[in-house]
């Protein structure tokens, strides 16, 4: 078992001729992602490593039977990427794109609602089930099958923890990046409901960072319905407020959003907040070995 | 991006919200020539600069005459801005705006936002205007009212009536204040904004309201989309070193330690500069090289990142995943040849051939100092930093 | 029992101190119908026939309790009433107003689509339950309390039907004009289902006319899950393809929404359609002695 | 309101939207300076009337030579142009559109319009361009798509490409395709319009896209907002009975029989039409004098109905409901008085005080026939008919 993915997953790839879609789309492939179509408007026909290629996703998923869709296309084209997906009604769609407008973003949410698509991202390394499907631009070999579900809003911040875990002999069910923007389509206690169900997750690492109440949000699920134990990491303690720090969404504004704050409101809420960035896989391998 | 007052009262002109009569200069003698043509007869001087609290630091002065006007502006122009909001280093002030001081009768707050949570824009109004508004939210949250804007339909005029009711803005003048909200959320549409503010907006003896000030930020990822936009950002407005970096494609803040990062997702970096400080040294800023971490970028980043004089260590922190490690330690070494580095470097590699980056870097003939996890890298830097002491 | 309003039910008039408003307001008042407040931006504070004017519909219905609204405020500004009503949570909204755009009507419909109130109209004589509570401008003397639920697109050819029904004795439990615009809140379906649960009424009269197919919706509805008897007269037989008759909605246009098509519709449905407009009443009632 | 094909396009043209070189002449002389001005090698002169069928009832002519178009506008303005949609009365001609003859590749058809029961916007594209969208909806439906478009977000690109690619259109004109759709959608959208049609919407040989034809209609209702297409509205285009009654704020619709109607409320208008019909005689127009019946509208309402000269008989049903009935005989008496009737005149008054409403008819002197019933009023006036006969 896992969460969003798994060996069955049939995967499209919105952008496959370009240059990221086209180099990804391949990794995919290796590690052994059932990558069934492509599509890239005006080079439908064409095949790309094997893999075929179409002009409307409506097409790709008609002769493919796709249900995931992983988008690379430019930021200017892929908040319609995103709609050309949901109503070609794909069940998931994880957007790895950054820079998508925030203005773009709040209509494909708007339009995304009460609809059967679950979107990932954007902004975001996407999700991965060890040894059975990568649907993102994540390095495979880092992970191995286990127990432990990871939820992040970053990206080399997550390979980090994975490492760290999988150095230390411990494994992940099912890996999300969330994506750092400030307006995403599937937040921490998303992913918390969803893990919940899953009876192969054992426990839950989240990795926040500034900006935003998504933590503070966790925390709140957490303490009220959810019973697997939970570790979090969330960085940007050394950030300064108002600035930008890379990410969009990773801002600490009028006071709100900081790292101090939603570590508090993890800890109250009974979850194990690792301090040190460099402990994250001895801390949950000596909590889980108990 | 961050507009000036003055860029910001200009556009939301243009939809006819009234701004008092006013010019930007930079010099105290075009302020003194500014406060004749303009036919003042009370005049305000105000420094255009990213920061607010401007009128308690001393960057908003009040003029009685063009000599006044000239001696305003020449305080003000040319220094760095310390306010509450500024940092320790102040702001640069390379502009000012003389503007017609107006008598004031009432002030409100009028704001739109982005409410990350609910994914929809939000209009703000205040009957507490001029104030801080998380201040007078926290003070007197019955003067603060909210409504949330549905991107199907737009603010409505039923809903900004129901704001101007609240706040108890006088019967008569509600149709104003609602007009003035409407055309506040069409500059906040079409800008693709992620903030617009005027506060205060203030009710004048004349019975009209005035955007006293006004505050409005873009969204850099929509500027491809503004060329108009684009063209206000003024380079002189950051800091030398982030402008630089942000001509390079690098985010960059710079910061008060000493010991520089260099690292690949933002995520990481701030991680990184976390893990400095818990080990007991101080980051001197956050970099994030970008996910690919291309060769150049690297030069770039390490040249801006040696360019601020208070580094003394530099902790390279790359979790390559991918991209292959003895590509990026030959790209590390080439840079470092280049710029010609004369302080301790410790790298942590991680990824594809991460024991043959090592390997480069160690035989590079430099002095770098390599590391096989977060926990060594950190130790490692700040090791670097006491025996420095 | 009745369907949308009773002697409960507590009215609120948008535009109350409007010519319309103002006199439509005394005219259901004298019916007996609760009016508990009006709304007129900027007229807040003054009083109409006793009734208390508020300057927004929250704080009307958080003074009065009102529940049910009528709207009679001129077209460039009924859309933004309507929005205003339903974001002050009335459970019931009848726009009266004719000549809304239906670029308006489009954002409205959308608007309140998932939301808890119900539209009646716009264009529309509004609705009527006989000595009980009367929400509109129909003329209520015409009306007798019986068994009858009709829904019309018409207003005077409503009264004409009542008062034919009047005339030979029948009665009506509510009588409901769903307006005569393109798009409505209310359709001929969504009052066939209420009727459905109504336990007063024992048979429905549909007064049709050309253009659309809601006729034809309802007679699909009819056919599917409609037990109680009804009958149905569309006017139009003789309207000429393409020219709008009176009403917005009112145009035959390709060929569709004519008043023969309708009534095909509707007579396979087992419904008994009237031919002939002066003879309403008597075929109600000469099917109901039976 | 229904726009003129040169209207049309010059509306679309504003989006970029390519149209053929054209212009609208109301002369014969104007038609052939035109074609010279115009420097045209094949042209083609179009009649300008609010009817579909134009082309195959010579409403559309080629021209080779600046006399071919003279000869052809001289055919073609100032009569009458009757087509399969016009009714045999046709449409009168006031002005024709010279443009260039354009070599066709292929012809598409692209139209916006809302859909009532979903209350959405549609656009509907087909390859079968040129054809009636009903008709070819009918005989080729795999030929016709359309997608319903969210007021939420408008009509969005992958939309349109997936309407693009579904109908055939050529791989490398997508892009122009979908760039055409999405003006279009702007051009509904801003104009209020409930219909925007482009048909067809040809390929030319020199591979660009060209709209030949175009239909629009703007949104009544939705006028008060639009200035300048209040403008667009050509009295002359309309019957000159109908104009009168637009002016007077009367919804009226000519017809083809002999017994005049004039009715309060458009449901019950048609039903008394109906109600004519179904006794036997033929209404001669549609007549709707609105709920309230004022007083002046009741005379302009029954003089316009009067002027008809095939009205031999007149039918007046008004349930008036809250309406007094004897003021509105008074009306009634008043203006048959002024306009000399001389057709007997059936009245059927329902609603308050009918019978003093009934009494005042009866003793005016005027020759009013008073019904009791809708029944009887059709039976009375069908009755006078045949004792005309």
């Amino acid at each position: 078992m896992s969460i969003l993915i798994n060996s069955e997953s049939k995967v499209l790839v919105q952008g496959i001729t370009g240059r990221e879609g086209g180099f990804h789309a391949g990794q995919m492939l290796a590690y052994g992602t059932q990558v069934v179509a492509g599509v890239t408007p005006g080079k439908g026909g064409q095949e790309h490593e094997g893999v075929p290629v179409f002009d409307t996703v409506v097409d790709a998923v008609s002769a493919t039977g796709a249900d995931v869709s992983v988008i690379f296309v430019p930021a200017p084209y892929a908040a319609d990427a995103i709609l050309e997906a949901a109503d070609a009604g794909l069940r998931l769609v994880v957007c790895i794109t950054e820079g998508i407008p925030v203005h773009d973003m709040i209509i494909v949410k708007r339009a995304l609602e009460g609809s059967a698509t679950r979107l990932i991202g954007p902004n975001c390394p996407g999700v991965i089930t060890p040894d059975a499907c990568k649907v993102g631009i994540m390095p495979g070999y880092i992970h191995r099958k286990g127990g432990i579900g990871i939820i992040s809003r970053s990206g080399t911040l997550t390979y980090e923890a994975v490492h760290q875990l999988t150095s230390v002999g411990v494994g992940q069910s099912t890996c999300i990046g969330i994506g750092g923007d400030p307006i995403i389509g599937t937040d921490f206690v998303d992913c918390l409901r969803l893990f919940k169900e899953d009876a192969e997750t054992e426990a839950v690492l989240m990795i926040g960072e500034i900006g935003g109440r998504a933590e503070e949000d966790a925390a709140e699920y957490v303490r009220a319905e959810f019973t697997k134990p939970v570790f979090a990491y969330v960085a940007g303690l050394t950030a300064p407020p108002g600035r930008r720090m890379g990410h969009a969404g990773a801002i600490v504004s009028g006071g709100s959003g900081t790292a101090k704050s939603k570590i508090e409101a993890l800890e109250a809420a009974g979850i194990t907040v690792v301090r040190d960035p460099a402990s994250i896989g001895a801390t949950v391998a000596g909590a889980m070995a108990k | 991006m961050r507009l000036h007052e003055y860029q910001a009262k200009e556009i939301i002109a243009k939809t006819g919200i009234r701004i008092p009569a006013g010019k930007v200069v930079s010099s105290a003698a075009e302020a003194r020539e500014a406060y004749e043509v303009l036919g003042l007869s009370l005049g305000v001087v105000k420094a255009q600069a990213h920061t607010g609290g401007r009128g308690k630091a001393g960057g908003i002065l009040t003029a009685h005459s063009p000599v006044e006007a000239y001696s305003d502006a020449n305080a003000i122009l040319g220094r760095r801005l310390v306010t509450v909001q500024s940092g320790p280093d102040g702001v640069p002030v390379r502009k000012v705006l003389v503007e017609e001081g107006l008598a004031v009768e009432r002030e409100y707050y009028l704001a739109i936002t982005i409410d990350r949570e609910k994914a929809l824009p939000v209009i703000i109004a205040s009957s507490a205007g001029g104030m801080d508004i998380e201040e007078a939210a926290r003070r007197e949250p019955g003067r603060v009212v909210k409504e949330y804007i549905e991107p199907v339909f737009g603010l409505q005029p039923y809903q900004a009536r129901k704001m101007a009711y609240s706040i108890g803005v006088p019967r008569g003048k509600v149709n104003s204040f609602v007009d003035i909200m409407l055309k506040l959320h069409i500059v906040f549409l079409v800008s693709d904004a992620e903030l617009v503010e005027i506060n205060p907006l203030v009710l004048v003896e004349s019975d009209d309201f005035v955007a006293l000030d006004a505050k409005m930020s873009v969204d850099d990822s929509a500027l491809y989309r503004h060329e108009d936009m684009k063209r206000l950002a003024d380079p002189s407005d950051m800091d030398g070193l982030e402008y630089r970096a942000k001509k390079a494609g690098v985010s960059y803040v710079r910061m008060d330690g000493n010991i520089g990062c260099m690292v690949n997702g933002a995520g990481l970096a701030m991680a990184t500069m976390d893990l400095v400080k818990g080990y007991g040294g101080e980051p001197a800023n956050f970099l994030d090289v970008g996910g690919g971490a291309a060769a150049g970028r690297i030069k770039d980043a390490l040249e801006i990142l040696l360019s601020d004089r208070q580094v003394e260590a530099v902790l390279i922190n790359i979790f390559g995943g991918i991209l292959r490690c003895d590509e990026l330690a030959r790209g590390v070494v080439a840079a470092a040849g280049e710029l010609a580095v004369n302080v301790p470097v410790v790298v942590r590699l991680e990824g594809t051939n991460r024991d043959e980056g090592a390997r480069i870097l160690r035989e590079s003939g430099l002095s770098f100092k390599v590391a096989h996890s977060m926990r060594e890298a950190g130790e490692m830097v700040v090791g670097c930093m006491r025996s420095n002491a």
